[in-house]
């Protein structure tokens, strides 16, 4: 077993514990510590696969602004920022559920028809590429974020006027 | 990809949608609230587009107006490629975005204008790129591009708790949907090295990464698409949407979605269809029957408008799924003019259901009794749009069931069991029509009234009524309740189902060298 | 070829025209826009008698397939074209003729109802898919025209939609006829899917063994089934020859199942025995609607599709047999149920099913010894006036009474003599006595079908039905006829004093009248009897075979039998609703023995309500309870089953989002675990590529 | 450098969690949340392959990581937007629990 071996052993390790523990946190903002541990070993995973760009856009976005964005939603929504909600949902179904599916994906990911040496690529060359060769991606993202932003601006703006309340109410 | 400039035309459409949000951000920075101005705008830059895309497909009288350069017709150029099939869709979203725009026109000012409109634009435009995907990732990221904008304009009304509710459902599972399609495309990237779905079509299924990959894929795509089981949002989203929201979900956003499935599923289909035979149809025949089926069934029960032709749609998808499930190329040309069709029918239906209060007409199904007496226009472009939908002859509906049906018999084997379960459904289906045109023009309710009357009514009772009044009195009280725009709308849409329905040969015309086309020449 | 047949779809658009403005604008005229109608139906008359005078004269058929509907990929195309044949234009003739004379009645017979635009725009309509039906040269192309007949029958049925009893005899009528719609899309789809594509145009000979061809035209089986020429486009042509080709190199088990499926389409639009029940209810309608749609034109395009089918029907003893058996039952069945109704309508409406029950044999007959279906058509063509001359006879009557009630009438004959006459002449024709047009049609499909029996014993049962139902039909209608016009006075107080109607009323009834007497006279125009390949002018014995007379005593006896049968009824029907004596007041002096009469009728009744109950009325019931439970129970089960799930399926939508969550997870975990496993299974047990 | 087939076995057990937490919470950020850790375990998929990708010409080669990148981009995108829902709804309902938002249902 080489470094990097006994390293994402432990990494991943860290973050199926720490997932498994967001999900079942009754706390949300337990939950979302949780997550930002979660964000940053897998940020770390990214370095250990050889892609250091993902690795700090993970770090960044992830478990920097989305945590962060989360955190703050809570902040906003909550009176308290602590406060106890019950994990209601688990059910035989749904436990069933996730369970087939990990066991479905885990089956696959056996079943792998090749395993070849891993290679590496430096960032200039991704970041090149990404204005080059995948140009057309970043622009469709950029009509995502745009859409995104026009969406989010005018939901989250406090509109005047009472709540509608519909009929059957 | 790099964008010099002779190959920015190509773009023409997409860039006169995009010059269309940008102006309608500048009226809204102007201050400018007004409907009239911003959505006629909007409709002005989508129609502009549309003509735009019939000249690229050459139709008359625009056909020396292309602006595709020579040649690229078929050819995959990065991540993009232009097909006559796709133009044909970048036509259908197109027509549903504009019949949306022109339609909600009618509705009241207000402060929430410029972002509905703006966002209309945008998912058309993530549309637009749909249409012309060669790509997973680019296909994906496109649909999101319609997913987010759609998500917002469901919950457009934001002081309306049922809007806010169904954007908030379809927000979940449209984000669960996307993770999910995203994770199929990694494996679909892991089993080919590549996410060009011209490269999925060459490369042989190698492993069951790829069949897992497809299956999720499937999902996502499904999800838009409205597919049993991925439909249930629909139902509740097109219920709490505004009415004009639901029928741009159901006439362009779904359509998008099965796009999506044909163009994926042509790669998979062709890759199986060698390894693993007769299968996959099988199970995209059985996906369709089954959608078709629970649309079907459950639309019957239904006690509100908006759920019943919610239900009405699911099954619609159903039809349309079988041109992939076939996959002649006269089953996907039927499918086209199935998508046709459906975009005309729903688009109009819910903007008539939108246009209710107006007509004070409440949302239940009951609460349309006699509406085709009192509104003479709106009632009967309804009644052309449903036997549109139920596929009575010398309707669009009609048509593109019959050929989509035909083109299962003429397949043979299997595939004409898949004929006989759409026959089947929609035999069904004329149950659920035909009540609402009961109700629309024969109220039995008032029958109790003259039911003690001796069953001759006429001279023996001596109550000559004299013939009704001229009706134009109530087609001006109907234009003023539903608006100008919406009634032009409507009745346009009712109009253009039954021309189409009774000549439709040019479009047939068209879909049926397309479909070929994507089948043979690539996609 | 003459150019102007190109212009036959004047036709269908002179009414289409006249749909048009009177859906648009049939508020703005006067009394519904009637005469628009008449215009509109009288340009379709004008050009209708034009072009089957046209096709009597030549004897080629006409074929236009340039317009194009949609073709599919692979260069199939469906063309919707235009064929004057034979037997459209004699069915040109009887839509037409009898579509305008009823138009002309409604404007006085219907000017007081409510909706009176939609009731012209809705007979406008279905005069153009009528018209447009009998010149259709495909299959597609006649369902089409058959649907939009339907939709027709369906909303003049229900006109007057406040009255329950219009609205689900409309829904009835609906769901019935479309039972045999079903039918008829399986058969012509097997038809479609064993003949289609096969070209052979060089095959122009009688398929039949031994059979000789005279001269085209006369004996249609020998005329080398160019009933629609081979056409590479419409896979569907109506009996090309290269379809008839094929169809020796069929599955004949196959064939026997399409044509039988066909059969069922028919049955439904022809009310015939399992799918007989919509008509009676049918009778909600306008009495207009009765005559035109009910009795002369709509109904008798089953009869009208078995025909243009006969020749691959022909192919198959089985199926032949099952139709003539099929059309021979009902012909007694209907007329036994004839005899019980009160409601002056109902009575036609079961002398109608008998009727298209005698043709329907007919064809089968046709089919059976392989010639052409003449003798059904011409039966057809002169039931087409005499009923519809009895409609509008018995709407005349209800227009004056407002009753349609036979016990309620009487007396009629003095106050409504131009009806009464009329309709005498009328039901002389339905009975088949001499020189009525009844008479010649009916001696020539007995002789027909008789003949048919000779080859086919099993056919001899239903050939004695048919005579039985012979005399039953005089029973009936003259029953109806002495009840109604017989005596001198109403037996109960109307409420309006019975009058003649106006001319415009009585010319419709004057004209069927004449064109009764004339109707059976005409196929010695050599010119006419073109139209009616394979007809027999079977009266006395003589029948024409093209060139000339043969005479043969088996004709001969035939026509005696049929008549004796005839006279027997009517004679039976005066004795028991008649009075020798009041009978003669048609004659003589209208002024005795009205008391008589009424005693005698009164004890008849009773007499005759015993019977009633005990037997015939049984086997009616019978028949109404397999129609209530059995079919009606069936749709009902179906409609219950699909109400479940869907109630059951709303339990599922519990505006849950998780739920949801859970179905899309559920849908993602088949579909995968489809995809991983399923599929390489299935793939090895079926087998790859 | 390690085994693809545990990098594949880890983002599956990933997103598998992921699934089982949009089944079992009612909160919607949680749910949120969620989604979000099945969308990493598509990125780490995309970058895990991107390692690992059969020889091919340069430009396929990095896709995998171009792909990451603009996954990170969407999946933050759609976390902003889904915030914005989850103030509206708030608003509205005053919770953020989806069991409290059932009315569209039957």
């Amino acid at each position: 077993m080489s470094l990097d071996e006994i390293l994402f052993a432990l990494l991943a390790g860290t973050s199926l514990v720490t997932a498994v523990l967001a999900l079942l946190a009754r706390e949300i903002v337990h939950t979302i510590m949780w997550i930002a541990i979660l964000f940053v070993s897998l940020g770390l995973i990214y370095f250990l696969l050889e892609a250091p760009f993902l690795g700090v856009l993970q770090l960044a976005v992830y478990a920097g602004a989305v945590t962060i964005l989360l955190l703050f939603a809570i902040m906003v929504v909550k009176k308290r920022i602590f406060s106890r909600e019950a994990v209601t949902g688990i059910g035989i179904t749904s436990v069933l559920l996730s369970v087939a599916t990990a066991l479905l994906l885990a089956g696959n990911a056996l079943s792998l028809p090749y395993n070849a040496a891993g290679r590496t690529y430096p960032t200039p060359i991704l970041s090149q590429s990404l204005f080059l060769d995948f140009g057309a991606w970043v622009i469709i993202l950029g009509f995502v974020v745009l859409s995104a932003l026009v969406g989010a601006v005018y939901l989250a703006k406090e509109s005047r006027g009472r709540p509608i309340r519909a009929e059957g109410e | 990809m790099s964008f010099d400039i002779p190959s920015i035309a190509q773009y023409t459409p997409e860039a006169t949608v995009f010059i269309g949000v940008i102006l309608v951000f500048m009226l809204d920075v102007a201050g400018i609230r007004s409907r009239a101005i911003i959505g006629g705008a909007t409709s002005i830059f989508l129609l502009l587009a549309f003509l735009q895309v019939l000249a690229d497909l050459g139709s008359w009288p625009l056909q020396g107006l292309s602006t595709l350069p020579a040649g690229l017709l078929g050819t995959q150029n990065g991540p993009v490629i232009f097909t006559n099939f796709g133009l044909i869709f970048q036509g259908i979203f197109l027509l549903s975005a504009l019949l949306v725009a022109l339609a909600s026109v009618s509705e009241a000012d207000g402060e929430e204008v410029p972002t509905f409109y703006a966002l209309l634009s945008l998912a058309a435009l993530g549309m637009l790129f749909v249409a012309i995907s060669a790509d997973l990732i680019f296909l994906l990221l496109s649909v999101e591009i319609t997913g987010i904008a759609t998500y917002v304009m469901v919950g457009y009304t934001r002081k309306d708790r049922r809007a806010v509710e169904a954007a908030m459902k379809f927000y979940i599972i449209g984000a669960l949907s996307t993770a999910i399609s995203f994770f199929g495309a990694s494996l679909l990237y892991g089993a080919y090295g590549t996410t060009s779905l011209t490269a999925f079509r060459a490369l042989p299924a190698n492993s069951s990464l790829a069949l897992v990959g497809f299956g999720m894929v499937a999902v996502g795509l499904g999800f838009k698409a409205t597919l049993v089981p991925f439909h249930m949002w629909a139902v509740d989203v097109y219920d709490g949407a505004p009415a004009s929201v639901s029928a741009f979900l159901a006439a362009g956003s779904k359509k998008m979605g099965l796009f999506g499935i044909f163009i994926v599923f042509v790669a998979a289909v062709r890759i199986f269809a060698s390894a693993q035979g007769f299968a996959l149809y099988l199970a995209l025949g059985a996906l369709a029957v089954i959608t078709m089926t629970v649309g079907n069934v459950m639309a019957l029960e239904q006690t509100t408008m908006k759920r019943m032709l919610a239900y009405s749609s699911i099954a619609q998808a159903g039809y349309m799924l079988l041109g992939i499930a076939i996959d002649t190329p006269a089953a996907l040309a039927g499918a086209t003019l199935q998508i046709t069709a459906d975009v005309l029918m729903k688009a109009g239906a819910f903007i008539v259901v939108g246009a209710a209060v107006g007509l004070g007409v409440g949302p239940l199904i009951t609460d349309w009794r006699g509406v085709g007496h009192s509104r003479p226009g709106i009632g009967a472009s309804f009644a052309i749009m449903l036997l549109s939908l139920a596929g009575m002859p010398l309707t669009l509906g009609f048509v593109g069931k019959f050929y989509l049906f035909f083109a299962a018999v003429e397949a043979g084997g299997y595939f004409t069991l898949l004929a006989i379960a759409g026959l089947l459904n929609s035999a069904l289906s004329v149950f659920y029509y035909a009540r609402i045109l009961r109700y629309m023009y024969m109220p039995e309710s008032t029958g109790s009234a003259t039911a003690g009357a001796h069953p001759l009514s006429h001279s023996s009772l001596g109550v000559g009524n004299a013939p009704a009044a001229p009706a134009w009195g109530s087609v001006r009280d109907e234009i003023r309740g539903t608006g100008s725009a919406r009634w032009a709308t409507v009745v346009g849409i009712a109009l253009l189902l039954l021309v189409l329905g009774i000549y439709p040969t040019p479009l047939i015309g068209a879909m049926n060298s397309a479909a070929q086309q994507f089948l043979t020449l690539g996609l | 070829m003459v150019d102007y047949f190109w212009y036959a779809f004047l036709v269908p658009l002179s009414t289409a025209i006249g749909f048009v403005v009177l859906g648009l604008g049939g508020t703005f005229f006067k009394k519904g826009g009637g005469f628009i109608a008449v215009i509109a139906e009288g340009a379709a008359l004008v050009f209708g008698v034009f072009f089957a005078y046209q096709e009597s004269l030549s004897s080629t058929l006409y074929h236009d397939t340039s317009f194009v509907w949609f073709a599919l990929p692979d260069g199939t195309s469906f063309v919707m074209g235009t064929l004057v044949s034979p037997l459209g234009a004699l069915m040109l003739l009887v839509v037409n003729i009898v579509g305008f004379l009823v138009v002309l009645y409604s404007m006085e017979y219907m000017a007081h109802e409510e909706g009176l635009p939609r009731y012209f725009a809705e007979m406008m309509l279905f005069l153009t898919a009528m018209n447009g039906l009998v010149l259709a040269d495909n299959y597609l192309e006649f369902i089409l025209m058959w649907e939009l007949v339907g939709l027709c029958s369906y909303l003049l049925i229900g006109f007057f939609w406040k009255k329950p009893e219009a609205a689900s005899a409309a829904k009835k009528a609906f769901l019935v006829t479309r039972v045999g719609d079903v039918l008829l899309f399986v058969g012509v789809f097997i038809f479609f899917t064993s003949l289609g594509g096969i070209v052979n145009p060089s095959i122009t000979t009688s398929p039949y063994p031994g059979q000789v061809c005279s001269s085209a035209g006369i004996n249609w089986a020998c005329a080398g089934f160019t009933f629609a020429p081979p056409n590479a486009d419409s896979n569907v042509v109506f009996l090309s020859a290269n379809s008839v080709a094929s169809v020796t190199a069929q599955d004949p088990n196959l064939m026997t199942l399409a044509g039988l499926l066909i059969l069922g389409g028919a049955a439904g639009k022809s009310a015939q025995f399992p799918l007989h029940t919509w008509l009676p209810d049918a009778m909600e309608g306008p009495t207009t609607v009765s005559a035109l749609i009910h009795a002369a034109t709509m109904v008798a395009a089953g009869v009208f599709l078995l025909a243009i089918t006969s020749i691959y029907i022909g192919f198959t003893p089985t199926a032949a047999l099952v139709v003539l058996a099929i059309g021979g039952f009902t012909s007694l069945f209907a007329g036994t149920m004839g005899l019980v109704a009160r409601d002056i309508k109902r009575v036609i409406a079961y002398s109608t099913m008998s009727q298209l029950g005698y043709m329907v044999m007919a064809v089968g007959a046709a089919s059976l010894v392989a010639i052409g279906p003449g003798a059904a058509m011409f039966h057809l063509f002169t039931h087409a006036f005499f009923k519809a001359l009895l409609f509008l006879s018995a709407g005349s009557i209800i227009h004056a009474l407002g009753t349609q009630d036979l016990f309620a009438m009487g007396g009629l004959l003095r106050k409504m003599p131009v009806t009464g006459y009329t309709m005498l002449i009328g039901a002389l024709a339905l009975s088949g006595i001499p020189p009525f047009s009844g008479f010649f049609s009916k001696d020539g499909l007995l002789s027909l079908t008789w003949t048919a029996a000779q080859h086919y014993p099993g056919a001899l049962v239903f050939f004695l039905m048919a005579l039985v139902g012979v005399l039953l039909t005089a029973l009936y209608i003259f029953r109806l006829w002495f009840l109604a016009f017989s005596g001198t006075e109403a037996r109960e107080s109307s409420a309006h004093p019975a009058h003649e109607p106006s001319w415009v009323m009585r010319a419709p009834l004057v004209t069927l009248a004449g064109l009764t007497l004339v109707a059976g006279f005409l196929p010695l125009l050599s010119g006419f009897s073109h139209l009616l390949p394979g007809v027999q002018w079977g009266a006395f014995g003589y029948a024409s075979s093209g060139s000339g007379f043969t005479f043969s005593q088996t004709d001969l006896f035939l026509g005696l039998a049929s008549l004796g049968l005839a006279l027997t009824g009517l004679l039976t029907a005066y004795a028991l609703w008649g009075n020798g004596r009041v009978f003669r007041l048609a004659d003589e002096s209208p002024l005795k023995g009205l008391h008589t009469v009424l005693v005698r009728k009164y004890y008849f009744d009773e007499a005759y309500d015993g019977l009633a109950h005990g037997g015939v009325l049984g086997i009616a019931r019978a028949f109404d309870w397999f129609d209530r439970y059995v079919i009606d129970g069936t749709v009902h089960a179906f409609e219950d089953l699909f109400r479940i799930a869907s109630e059951r399926g709303r339990r599922i939508q519990t505006g849950l989002v998780s739920s949801y969550v859970s179905w899309v997870v559920f849908g993602l975990i088949v579909l995968v675990f489809f995809f991983l496993y399923a599929l390489p299974y299935l793939t090895s047990a079926w087998g790859g590529g | 450098m390690i085994p693809l087939d545990e990098l594949v076995l880890f983002s599956g057990l990933l997103f598998s969690l992921g699934i089982f937490g949009v089944l079992t919470r009612r909160n919607f950020i949680m749910l949120l949340i969620s989604i979000e850790i099945m969308m990493n375990s598509a990125i780490l998929n995309f970058i895990a392959f991107a390692a690992y990708s059969p020889a091919g010409n340069s430009l396929l080669e990095v896709s995998g990581q171009g792909i990451a990148v603009v996954l990170i981009g969407l999946a933050a995108t759609e976390v902003a937007l889904g915030l914005a829902i989850v103030l509206a709804l708030n608003r509205i309902i005053g919770s953020v629990d989806v069991a409290d938002a059932m009315q569209l249902k039957l």
